[in-house]
């Protein structure tokens, strides 16, 4: 049984006067016990609006949210409001991009570790002081008692990110959301963040859905990946099965935008045109057909619909896929 | 699949991203000024401010009569706490010598407009280039220029520290009584907002990537102030200058009941008529709030304006 | 009980935040010392703090209301009226000459430091202010007894005037000779001043330690004068506290008075400077009475039921015109036209207060040597027009200056009769600009040196006699006036060397009909300043000369 | 922190020294002397001149300044030509008045201004915030004096629920030990007597505190707005916190930053307020008295209340500086 179901999850901005906007358009996913969920795609494709949706961070005001979300078996969207926040932080736990602006200036490193557990776990003074520091040790950060009592601008940006991702798994979640964890940080940097994260899933068997735009990181750790495009997801299958037969000409597209060490020399990078901007609306074709090499008179006739082109399990948004495996990528380790 | 031509593949995509919005590359004048449109408190003060302008501007022409006219004399008894309210002839009533009141609120209008422009033009020129002339020092001068920044800033902070009423007070000792005194005393007041705030929004301007830019390019210094960091640094000061204006009306009229104000009865002046009104208070209330009403009305208009001009101009309070 | 209190008390209580607080305090405001039955402090509020509690170191009315109450001068001025009587003084007489003054001392007088009141006592006074040295000699500290007896034993100042006081006897026990060297119009008015009040030998002695300077270049009060405590005269109250901080004068009754024991056990002077202020404490019940009541305020409060009196006139507020600054005033035509474009009529019907009057000389019709028979300058517009044409001033151009922010006891309004008075002159055709000044010290500093072409002042007398106004202005030059006339400072001059009475009198009046020929400038009017009472005040006799005695008020 | 403020003392000496200088030249621009303030129109032209050079006022502007550095030396401020009393009695006798108003005026304006501030905020468009939002702009529209006089009118003189003028009663025998009404009251346990100078207070101080009070729910109101939408804000959230929690401690403290250095910047304006609300409630603080110093010329006085001010002031933005740097650690000087 999956830890999370999310069934055409839809997230519209506006309303009171202004033009609406759909960030979120009928999204659907699972997420299992332990596994590792990619949501990829540009900014501004829904995958940061879906994991505030399913935290329940969305403002109140101007947002709607339609379809389901069920986590361990009771649906999130239906939940009374305080039980949502018992729920918040300590079986659901989520990590934020930019560490920085995501740690309270002002107020210490240990208070903001202490309060969650005080929140949830019930502890107090000098156990919650030691549980911090043994979180804050965990998470590598040396000489944790010391750092309880410095202030976010006191750390470097690994560590404010590791102290946050402390936070997160102060109370051992079972499902943790990470939103680009490691987009804000230097490379050598992400590379520790991603072992960690991948450490703390193994240890604790927490499921973890990764938000990112970097192929590179859902390569390195998902298990499933789920490409977002324009607020639905337009390709969703296993990280192997993906990289290697990448479908949808957005997906294809995206891998085709990395730059490859063993690429040929002179063979130049195939970047997408446009931006995510240059979109129509789903309602009358294919979101991406501004954008997209194979575009065809099709693509405009009504919203495409999801299919299994390929292989069972594969989920492609397109009506004209990629089915020919000529640009095949190799399947990372 | 279809068999389109390409021409035809593309007149139907065009059709359809034709509808989302294009041009991101709007101006934050033209896009503060959109957003100025949509909010209800510009639109406010912007009705207030013209009403007020073109109040000022022909209301000494269609005032019914002269601002001195003590035409009434004879049915007004100050001593006997007598006076006439409005009536058929005289649509706010008279005054406590016998004058018109509605025109001399119609003629005031615009000795209180005139009374805020200049006063606020005064502080926002000297300001300006005091602060212009320390926020260049601070960002460009190297360590020289730090130095003479924080000479004038201890001047500025100087007069900050003195309560500015009491500095509108000794300048009016100093010049003695008259309408220019009111409009520099009130102004001197507001030159170490404007220095203030244009000096710091050019140090803000001055660590930005365009002028590092700019410097590294060899531009000249003289040339970066003027063309880059000065416009830039300019809404909040445009802001300010709007707020000012409101501020301004408001001290001209503390001015006058210190009696301070402009003397000449030829001039009325609505602070000046609230001063002497209000000891009349008891007996004849209206005649206070006319110009009571009338200047804070017409200082919310600038305020609204001001306010709602800051936050279309500021990012942050957008929403 | 004040009933619009708890009413709105009760009112207010559905509507404002702020009632809790606010009821628990009327209640307790109400029950604390306003309920009537057994109301033994009366309040008094004037318009600026009394500078010292000796009357001989001020000169202005604030402290002499004050002083007024504790101390007691030989002579005094009969209740509400401008006559002098006995004080301390039963009788008194002078020589032909008026050089030497003999005083028959009221028996049983007791100072309130228990010192007896004798001939020795009233000594000890003048000799103390005749041997003042230092910072006493300023005329800022001891304006009055330079006034009226001129300098001191040894002057230090060569500006300072030359002495006309000789010597204080003590005759006996009860007889006290005061003698001066030349006569003066000044006595025996003089004696009847404030500040020539006696005070206790004992607190003499006191004061003569203290210097009232303590540094070179500043005046500095001596501490005596700024504490209750040392002070003590023979009034009916004694002055028990100085609150600086809250403006307060308290003032008790002084049980061994000589003569009618003041009814109300305390007094309290304080302090609130507007008009509208002293009006609306009134209303609002926190004082009992005020001075300088706004005249547009009189109908008003007599309408609500508060008591206001009216006093008689002794004051004279007129235009002043400076001949040196505008030669065109040089011309008698051009100043007689000025005085018929003036319509004081409609100033005194619309702007001053209830019971003044016009002016037709410069000194009020209470005043000894009003004369009846000066030429008169109605308002008459045409007529002045016509003077203008003759004089070749048909586009006269004159600066009239106006004090602002100040209300004086003759002049309530001044911007409002500045203004009227404008059109009034605009009216023949005149050209009038505008130039307001602060009264002190732009205003002051500009009509005493004679800038202004035309300007607004007055005068109020100190007693009766009339050099005590026509000689203030024209006894001789003055830059204030700026003219030179012999007919004019001979005929003014000629009362105030006479020692008798009655041919004084006769001297002023026929001064004040050379003066109105001549007219230097156009007197305007006499009006009383108002006072207002509480509901339940018995208002003590309102005197001309704003000389109060407070003893005489009581509650209902 | 302690060398923060011991070089911002430090530095106060040139400031205040740059201001004396400016203040004498400012004086010696004035027209006229004390002299006819204290005389009259009884004054006549030798009596200016005498009291004039008694004052040493006949000096040229320099020898003044120097006897008046001569004087500071020796601790002495000089003595008002108004009263004849020490400047600094004088001052000490007005301050505490002074002071208590405007402490209260802040207070009101902090513990009115930041709760409707934050709940306007909260409630963004609903009644409480346009209520809030256009009351404060229309609390600074209004004139102060007419505020004041407005409010006296309704609640003394109407209502009778406040005295009238002044800061205290008659009939209260109040013992004096700091000068300050309400904590002498407190401090020698007659309590009828500080509830006594509280009521005083109060018209006056809310009259003082319009443009406060407007400056602060408006600043707070807009800080909260941004603070709100802050990243951390989110992330206190995303940890499951108590709504209090996150209220408190994430939102609000981050808020206040903007307007506690606000409320140092208001006491500048605080006394020109009290110049205007001491005039109409004859509040005998050094406002009005200040004002009266100007029309008399009394220099000794307009040169120590005014210096003693900037003092103040500068004192109270030091405060405000270490009060800054404990909430935010960012500005933390160690």
């Amino acid at each position: 049984m999956s830890l999370l179901t999310v069934d055409e999850l839809t997230v519209t901005f506006g309303g009171r006067g202004r033009k609406e906007s759909r960030a979120v358009d009928g999204v659907s996913f699972e997420v299992d016990q332990g596994q590792v969920v990619g949501l990829v795609g540009e900014s501004g494709c829904g995958k940061s609006v879906t994991s505030l949706a399913l935290m329940g961070l969305l403002p109140d005001k101007g947002v709607t949210v339609g379809g389901r979300a069920e986590f361990d078996g009771t649906d999130l969207f239906t939940m009374n409001p305080s039980a949502r926040r018992d729920l918040r932080g300590s079986k659901m736990a989520m990590i934020f991009q930019d560490p920085l602006s995501s740690l309270n200036p002002v107020v210490p490193i240990g208070v903001q570790v202490t309060e969650i557990l005080e929140r949830h776990r019930g502890m107090k003074g000098e156990a919650a002081r030691k549980e911090a520091a043994h979180l804050l040790d965990r998470v590598g950060i040396p000489d944790p008692t010391r750092r309880l009592k410095e202030y976010p601008h006191q750390l470097s940006g690994g560590m404010r990110q590791r102290a946050l991702i402390a936070m997160a798994v102060a109370c051992a979640p079972s499902l943790l959301i990470a939103d680009e964890p490691t987009t804000a940080l230097d490379v050598t940097i992400q590379a520790q963040i991603l072992e960690l994260l991948k450490e703390l899933v193994d240890q604790e068997g927490t499921a973890l859905l990764m938000i990112t735009h970097d192929l590179g990181v859902v390569a390195g750790i998902c298990d499933q990946v789920n490409v977002l495009y324009a607020g639905k997801a337009v390709e969703s299958a296993g990280r192997r099965e993906l990289f290697a037969h990448p479908t949808h000409p957005y997906t294809h597209g995206l891998l085709g935008s990395i730059p490859r060490l063993d690429a040929p020399r002179g063979e130049s990078l195939k970047p997408i045109r446009g931006s995510i901007n240059d979109r129509v609306a789903w309602a009358d074709g294919c979101a991406f057909a501004p954008r997209c090499d194979r575009y065809e008179m099709g693509c405009l006739t009504g919203t495409p619909q999801l299919a299994e082109p390929r292989a069972a399990g594969h989920q492609v948004r397109c009506v004209n896929p990629v089915l020919d495996d000529a640009k095949a990528e190799e399947v990372p380790a | 699949m279809s068999v389109a031509t390409k021409s035809e593949k593309i007149q139907r995509l065009a059709e359809l991203t034709a509808t989302k919005e294009t041009g991101t590359g709007a101006s934050l004048w033209r896009e503060a000024f959109r957003r100025l449109k949509r909010s209800k408190m510009a639109i406010i003060g912007a009705i207030i401010i013209s009403l007020f302008v073109v109040l000022a501007i022909v209301g000494p022409y269609i005032a019914p009569h002269a601002a001195t006219a003590q035409a009434w004399r004879g049915e007004v008894f100050p001593n006997r706490g007598e006076f006439v309210g409005p009536r058929g002839e005289n649509w706010f009533g008279l005054d406590h010598l016998g004058r018109d009141m509605f025109s001399r609120m119609l003629i005031g209008a615009r000795q209180t407009l005139l009374v805020g422009i200049i006063a606020t033009m005064i502080g926002l020129v000297t300001g300006f280039l005091i602060g212009g002339i320390s926020g260049a020092a601070a960002t460009l001068g190297g360590d020289a220029g730090k130095r003479i920044d924080s000479v004038i800033m201890r001047f500025i902070d100087m007069l900050l520290a003195m309560p500015s009423l009491l500095l509108a007070v000794s300048i009016a000792a100093i010049m003695g009584q008259s309408l220019t005194t009111v409009m520099i005393a009130v102004g001197v007041v507001q030159i170490p907002v404007f220095a203030r705030l244009l000096r710091g929004s050019m140090l803000a301007q001055g660590g930005a990537d365009y002028v590092l830019a700019a410097k590294s390019l060899g531009v000249r210094k003289r040339r970066i102030v003027v063309s880059q960091i000065i416009p830039n640094s300019l809404s909040p000061v445009i802001v300010q200058a709007t707020l000012s204006l409101a501020t301004a009306i408001i001290e001209a009229a503390a001015l006058s009941y210190l009696g301070l104000g402009n003397p000449d009865p030829a001039i009325p002046e609505w602070g000046v008529m609230l001063t002497q009104a209000q000891r009349f208070f008891d007996n004849a209330p209206l005649m206070a709030l006319y110009p009571a009403v009338g200047i804070i009305i017409t200082a919310l208009g600038f305020t609204l304006f001001g306010e709602a001009m800051r936050e279309a101009l500021d990012p942050k309070l957008r929403g | 009980m004040r009933i619009p209190k708890s009413r709105a008390a009760r009112a207010i209580t559905a509507a404002v935040a702020v009632t809790l607080i606010a009821t628990g305090c009327s209640s307790e405001r109400d029950s604390d010392n306003k309920s009537d039955g057994e109301k033994d402090t009366f309040v008094f509020a004037g318009a600026g703090d009394p500078g010292s509690l000796d009357p001989a170191l001020a000169s202005d009315g604030e402290t002499f209301r004050v002083t007024r109450q504790a101390f007691e001068a030989l002579l005094e001025h009969e209740s509400g009226g401008s006559e002098l009587v006995g004080g301390l003084a039963e009788k008194w007489s002078s020589n032909d000459k008026g050089t030497v003054w003999t005083f028959d001392l009221r028996k049983g007088v007791k100072f309130h430091d228990g010192e007896a009141f004798n001939a020795a006592a009233v000594c000890a006074n003048y000799d103390h202010w005749f041997n003042w040295t230092g910072t006493y000699q300023s005329s800022a500290v001891s304006y009055y007894w330079q006034t009226i007896m001129g300098g001191f034993a040894k002057n230090e100042d060569k500006e300072t005037p030359e002495a006309n006081y000789k010597s204080c006897t003590a005759k006996d026990e009860n007889t006290a000779v005061i003698e001066v060297k030349k006569p003066s119009a000044n006595l025996p008015g003089g004696f009847s001043l404030n500040a020539l009040a006696i005070h206790s030998p004992k607190a003499i002695e006191a004061y003569k330690k203290q210097d009232a300077s303590a540094k070179g270049d500043a005046i500095t009060y001596p501490e005596y004068s700024q504490k209750a405590g040392t002070v003590a005269g023979t009034g009916p109250y004694k002055i028990t506290k100085w609150n600086k901080g809250n403006k307060e004068v308290s003032l008790e009754r002084f049980d061994d008075y000589w003569g009618d024991k003041a009814k109300v056990k305390n007094l309290v002077f304080r302090t609130i400077d507007t008009e509208e202020g002293r009006r609306q404490a009134l209303q609002a019940g926190d004082i009992d009475g005020y001075d300088l009541v706004a005249p547009a305020d009189v109908k008003t409060l007599e309408d609500q039921g508060y008591v206001v009196p009216t006093r008689g006139v002794f004051n004279l507020f007129y235009v002043g015109m400076s001949q040196q600054a505008n030669p065109a005033l040089k011309k008698k035509e051009v100043r007689q036209a000025i005085a018929h474009s003036i319509d004081r009529e409609n100033l005194v019907k619309t702007q001053l207060p209830e019971g003044g009057k016009v002016a037709d000389q410069f000194m009020p019709d209470t005043v000894e040597g009003y004369s009846k028979d000066v030429k008169q300058y109605p308002y008459d517009t045409a007529e002045a027009k016509k003077l203008l044409k003759k004089a070749g001033q048909e586009k006269l151009k004159v600066d009239f200056c106006y004090p602002t922010e100040v209300t004086r006891p003759y002049m309530p309004a001044p911007q409002d009769l500045f203004e009227l008075m404008k059109d009034d002159l605009e009216k023949s055709g005149i050209t009038v600009t505008p130039k307001a000044m602060k009264w002190a010290p732009d205003y002051l500093d500009a009509t005493e040196s004679g800038s202004c072409d035309l300007h607004m002042l007055g005068w109020t007398g100190d007693f009766n006699d009339g050099f005590n106004f026509i000689g203030t202005w024209f006894a001789g030059y003055d830059k204030q006036w700026g003219f030179k006339d012999k007919k004019v400072f001979d005929a003014v001059n000629a009362g105030s060397k006479l020692g008798d009475h009655d041919e004084r009198v006769a001297a002023y009046t026929k001064a004040n009909e050379v003066i109105m020929d001549y007219l230097p400038g156009v007197p305007v009017s006499s009006s009383p300043p108002a006072i207002a009472f509480a509901k339940n005040v018995n208002p003590p006799n309102v005197s001309p000369l704003t000389q109060e005695v407070f003893s005489e008020a009581s509650f209902k | 922190m302690l060398r923060l403020v011991v070089r911002r003392l430090l530095q106060l000496i040139p400031t205040l020294l740059g201001l004396s200088v400016l203040l004498f030249l400012w004086l010696d621009r004035l027209p006229g002397g004390p002299a006819s303030a204290i005389l009259g129109e009884k004054a006549t032209e030798a009596e200016v001149i005498r009291i004039n050079r008694a004052l040493g006022l006949d000096q040229p502007v320099y020898v003044q300044y120097w006897r008046f550095l001569k004087r500071i030396a020796e601790l002495d401020l000089g003595t008002s030509t108004q009263t004849g009393q020490p400047v600094w009695d004088e001052f000490v006798l007005r301050f505490p008045a002074t002071v208590e108003l405007a402490l209260l005026g802040i207070l009101i304006a902090v513990a009115v201004g930041i709760p409707l501030g934050y709940l306007a905020a909260r409630h963004r468009g609903g009644w409480l915030d346009v209520t809030a939002v256009s009351g404060s702009l229309v609390g600074i529209c209004i004139p102060v004096f007419f505020l004041a006089l407005i409010l006296k009118q309704i609640f003394a003189v109407e209502l009778g629920i406040f005295p009238s003028y002044g800061r205290q009663d008659t009939g209260i025998d109040a013992t004096s030990v700091t000068g300050f009404a309400v904590l002498d009251g407190v401090l020698t346990g007659e309590i009828d007597a500080a509830w006594d100078a509280l009521m005083h207070l109060i018209l006056p101080s809310v009259a003082l505190a319009s443009i406060p009070l407007a400056v602060i729910v408006r600043m707070t109101r807009a800080s909260v707005l941004e603070v709100q939408d802050e990243d951390y804000v989110r992330t206190a959230e995303a940890k499951g916190l108590k709504r209090s929690v996150v209220r408190g401690r994430h939102v609000l403290r981050n808020a206040m930053l903007p307007v506690v250095t606000a409320v140092g910047l208001l006491t500048g304006s605080l006394l020109s307020g009290a110049v205007l609300t001491e005039s109409v409630f004859s509040f005998g603080g050094i406002g009005s008295f200040l004002r009266t110093a100007i029309d008399g010329r009394d220099y000794p006085v307009l040169v120590g209340f005014i210096m003693f001010i900037a003092l103040v002031y500068v004192l109270i933005n030091l405060l405000v500086d270490v009060a800054y740097s404990l909430i935010d650690p960012r500005v933390r000087v160690y």
